[in-house]
């Protein structure tokens, strides 16, 4: 057992595949010598050599659809695309290639890869470095589409990924890479379609992911000490496979469905909860669903417009206790 | 208005080096490709191929050539015009009709429809509709047999128009800076839909006046011409196999239809067609067997037998059912469904 | 007044609209001297010459980056993506270009520009092909959003687009291009972010969209006929902005709501109506919101396959009718 | 190892084309855009710049060269690594100052930051982030010059690796064929975040050996002087207003600090960074004014009235607020709000 961060997580996830399969290979920009610009790989270039660890150009297309290749003919690639907003770049291998060739094959072709990227906001980056971007894979059928918020979480679901034979989007979050977690020593596998229900509660069910996971915790302790209102928290790690069963039965207990997400407002992955709970469990609510959600602009670079437009503990805080009014 | 023969230096004459093995394997190839697209058009005509098609009459000396000097575990990455690539792997006409009649016994079943022919059983990777998206993916191919030592070459196959799409550039710089086993072929049939390439380019040929920019050789050849096709993807395999990198091959050619469907290709100069159509590969080659000594009667066997296939191949298609439904739910995933959800 | 085709729709529209502005241009792939691949923009270039409408390499991002620099320094650029599967290759601009640099510069910059698209499915054309993508844009904060379903709403929104200052993405559905419908002379404009009632009921609400509106109409037909079901059908034409005003009411006044979407399931437009709906009218629902959607899949070529995933009128009926119970 | 001046052919030399005026003005440029991205430094150190930032220090000639020969109403259209651009066309060093410290006087208020800078009154369009993107996009503002007849440039000033992705490939054959005014200036500094551009391409010079893709001339100069810059931006300026179409100009020169922020670039060969600085085009060109007679006590005002403004600058910056929150909701939509729904 040991401490680690969210960053080192990430190379001992990506290291422990490697070293179990040799078909495990990873490319990317500035991924391999330089160890990636948020030095999540750092020494994987050294311990794997540069014929499993590849320096890219600056061509997202060409770095996925490689990958691609390299999956339909035997190896598990994991590509890197640097910041998740490029994935605009090469949205083509997303939306249409990977998760559509085995399908208009009939079955014939496969794509084992994982898809890593540095997802969500804090950095001050600004509007074209900073997005939350999973619901533009959740969005597309065939995909898989992970988001960890723990280092636990990230070894465990990149071996799932790694391991996957379906096209696996992976979203590390910018801001956790700091953030430190006990893990246990050797092997971490977990699985995909997976929510952990992180804390026990009965007056409400928030449903968070990634860096919104601390802080739906935060803002559960809150509402217990200040208000007394007893929240259960469901970490949902896995949009697809998504896991129904557990948001469900959590609601199914509650009575009641906050989500709290980092992407802008319109089709973000809360609307897909609260329509899936609307429609499935509407009986089970004794209120209406919530989203909280980033609102629907693009965002802000500076740090004091930014902390205000990402959902915090406070703005958690305040919603709920106003729609359960205490 | 220039055909190939008028645009690249001459290269084929008379030589023995291809044999006459080997030479009635390409006239074959190439009738058969013939046949099975005329075939296509025509049920298209009858409103038995549904969705769209895109043929590649009068393109069939590429499609032959670089099949031909294929070999097994050698990989094909093709377009919506990529019936001519598939049929000339070896995968059956009545696989390929029945996809396109959306048959059950297509290709994929009906799933894929005509512009996603794959079978990975004859090397044939699939077929891909958005412009410039399988030059990567052919890239990555090749990677993996780089990786591994494997010594099969990924084949490429791709329009004028597509060497404009960015797509394009990034793989022919991946492929050369990792020196990857991939071949680049770049069928210049002179338009795209309905634009003539040369109208959106400034430079006179779409691929091999960029080769330089990727530290490639310069290739331009006469692509209605099956020997010197063959010969041409001869040598750019060797290259691939023996490590020393990628090549992209531009093949001067004409497509005798229209882009797609029942297009009546009303763009075309008047007399282009024309002109075009007396370097018709099959013809071109059928002389060029003459030439050799071919006797009429050999020729007029293979012309007969594949007549005979098609024909079988359209009956069979005819007969056969129609997809079943129970297929549009599975293999979304690799565990054979596509439950999104638990 | 007189019967033309929502085909024949698009090219009054865009021609009434570069006969009133001479800032407005046109370009694409084939859109000129052929008319367009769906034959969508005949004659445009015989009257208004090459200079306005223009050709183009097949060099998507050419084209939308260039109408956005055309966009920021004066013109009013309409780019036609010939098959709107195709934003996948071009996506920066939609994602991250033009619907961010406005609120980047703190207001210095516009983009006003049209971007024309072919959207979803019943050609045959396979999973490249065929899909309904108005979600891929609706997500994106800054943008604007229109998908008509008849000639008249083509004409009049076209002319609302091309004079909006921000950027539009307007979802032409290629099974419409043959559907016909009057349309008086002489210049017509509509507003963005309207919806309209295109059928009034008291039992439920269907929320549709291009081609799902004629099908959600010929479902509260026969819900009427054969059910006693007096659905009110309401064509939200614009997802963004969006008319929630008429959504809102509407439910209120029925008690119930269905969306018809062609979108897959995964984070659809339905998916946030049904939020919106859930959460800010969850106590005049008197069951659960319900959409009714593409499955999550791939789309299959084959046309008996093709015609069962989309949502038809049969399927419409069945669940409105199972859901209220009748 | 080798810099600019061993890797293209000398062409400065002493010739009073340029003026002393000109002369005077290019210097102050220089080293004005040193000192204020000397400061930005400096304050991000003192972890005053918020978020990240990308300087151009050591390639001060180029943004310096380009911005003398640009007139009013000539556009630049830059990357994150912009600040040098922005000041360069006139900017004020506390309003790109302000955006980096995130303040109310910020050119954008802090809702951009340092990698968005844009200034429409200065033919600032902005800069972008993503790579590659703004090269179509600077095609769009040439295209409305050429419909309108309006003689203005447009000047697109990008990095080395940016010549690999898809969108470089696409404008650069857009331009060509609509023979758009539009300059393409490839800033090539040697590396791309960490990594040196010549393991990522298969060719010396990633900008000027691919000219002839798109059918232009090879332009390849010595960045670091920004006599030649300077002329070199003035034919191709005169070129484009004539209706001759675009150039790209393969600029050589160095980064002296990291990629952004506080990277130390460990990544370069020791010996390299010293090697380029001999060839620093501020003193470079301090010393051309020397041979031209320029007056020590010339050069040293003007130095000191640079130092001046930039400490002005900072020190209204540190004075300035943060920026007001009702700007948050701003801007998004045309009427100055953000509703996407009524
Ligand atoms: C990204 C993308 N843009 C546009 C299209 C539409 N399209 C299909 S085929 C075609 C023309 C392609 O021309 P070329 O590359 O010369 O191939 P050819 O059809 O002549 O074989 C176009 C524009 C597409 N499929 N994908
Ligand atoms: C599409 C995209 N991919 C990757 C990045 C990350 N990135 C930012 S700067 C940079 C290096 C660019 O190198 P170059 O073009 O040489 O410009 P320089 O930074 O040297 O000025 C990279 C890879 C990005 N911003 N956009
Ligand atoms: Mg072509
Ligand atoms: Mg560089």
């Amino acid at each position: 057992m040991a401490e680690i961060s969210y960053r080192d997580a990430v190379t001992r996830g990506i290291a422990q595949e490697m070293s179990r399969d040799p078909d495990v290979v990873f490319l990317g920009e500035d991924v391999a010598k330089p160890g990636g610009c948020f030095k999540a790989t750092v020494g994987l270039y050294e311990q794997f050599g540069g014929v499993r660890v590849r320096d890219t150009p600056i061509s997202e297309q060409a770095i996925l659809g490689a990958a691609m290749g390299a999956a339909m003919t035997g190896l598990k690639p994991i590509a890197e695309i640097m910041f998740s907003d490029f994935i605009a770049v090469c949205f083509d291998y997303i939306a249409n290639e990977f998760p559509k060739s085995r399908y208009m094959s009939n079955g014939q072709t496969k794509c084992p890869l994982v898809v890593r990227t540095a997802n969500g906001a804090g950095s001050r980056f600004g509007a074209q470095h900073s997005q939350s971007v999973e619901n533009w894979c959740m969005m597309i059928p065939g995909l898989k589409v992970v988001a960890p918020s723990s280092p636990i979480d990230v070894i465990g679901l990149m071996a799932a990924a790694v391991r996957d034979p379906d096209p696996v989007i992976f979203f590390e979050h910018k801001s956790l890479y700091n953030s430190k977690g006990e893990v246990p020593d050797g092997e971490i596998v977990d699985t995909l379609g997976t929510a952990k229900i992180l804390r026990a509660g009965k007056d409400c069910t928030i449903v968070a992911l990634a860096l919104m996971v601390p802080r739906a915790l935060e803002a559960a302790e809150r509402l217990r000490i200040d208000y007394g209102i007893d929240c259960e928290v469901v970490d949902v790690r896995s949009l697809v496979p998504l896991d129904t069963k557990t948001i469900l039965g959590s609601v199914a207990k509650t009575h009641r469905l906050f989500t709290v997400e980092e992407n802008p407002r319109l089709c973000g992955w809360g609307a897909e909860i609260v329509s899936i709970v609307a429609d499935e469990a509407f009986y089970d609510l004794d209120g209406p669903p919530v989203r909280i959600t980033t609102p629907h602009i693009p965002l802000p670079a500076a740090d004091i417009m930014e902390d205000i437009v990402l959902p915090t503990p406070q703005r958690i805080v305040d919603t709920i206790r106003r729609s359960l009014g205490s | 208005m220039s055909t190939a023969k008028d645009r690249v230096p001459a290269g084929s004459g008379l030589n023995d080096d291809i044999g006459e093995k080997k030479r009635l394997e390409l006239y074959r190839s190439q009738v058969r490709l013939r046949e099975a697209e005329q075939r296509a058009f025509d049920l298209f005509l009858q409103n038995l191929v549904k969705g769209t098609s895109h043929l590649s009459l009068g393109q069939e000396a590429i499609a032959a050539g670089f099949a031909e000097a294929m070999v097994k575990g050698d990989l094909s990455f093709c377009t919506y015009r990529g019936h001519a690539h598939t049929l000339a792997r070896g995968v059956p006409v009545e696989k390929v009709l029945g996809e396109l009649m959306q048959r059950d016994n297509g290709l994929m079943r009906g799933k894929g429809g005509s512009m996603h022919l794959t079978s990975e059983e004859h090397g044939v990777m699939g077929s891909y509709a958005i412009i410039g998206a399988h030059l990567p993916i052919a890239c990555g191919a090749a990677w993996r047999a780089q990786y591994r030592g494997d010594k099969d070459v990924s084949v490429c196959f791709f329009g004028d128009g597509t060497t404009n799409i960015g797509a394009f550039h990034e793989a022919l710089n991946f492929a050369a800076v990792w020196k990857l086993p991939v071949v680049f072929v770049c069928e210049n049939n002179l338009y795209m839909e309905y634009t003539p390439i040369k109208d959106v380019i400034p430079i006179p040929q779409p691929a091999a006046d960029r080769a330089s920019a990727y530290g490639l050789e310069r290739i331009l050849i006469d692509g209605n011409d099956a020997d010197i096709v063959y010969r041409t993807a001869q040598k750019a395999f060797a290259r691939a196999r023996a490590g020393e990198g990628p090549s992209l091959i531009e093949c001067l050619t004409y497509r005798h239809s229209g882009h797609s469907r029942a297009d009546p290709a009303k763009y075309r100069p008047e007399g282009e067609l024309e002109e075009w159509k007396k370097h018709d590969p099959v013809n071109v080659y059928r002389e060029r067997l003459k030439q050799f000594g071919v006797k009429d009667d050999v020729i007029a066997e293979i012309d007969a037998s594949v007549r005979k296939e098609v024909d079988d191949a359209t009956e069979a298609c005819k007969a056969a059912a129609p997809p079943s439904l129970d297929i549009i739910f599975t293999d979304v995933y690799a565990d054979g469904g596509w439950a999104w959800r638990n």
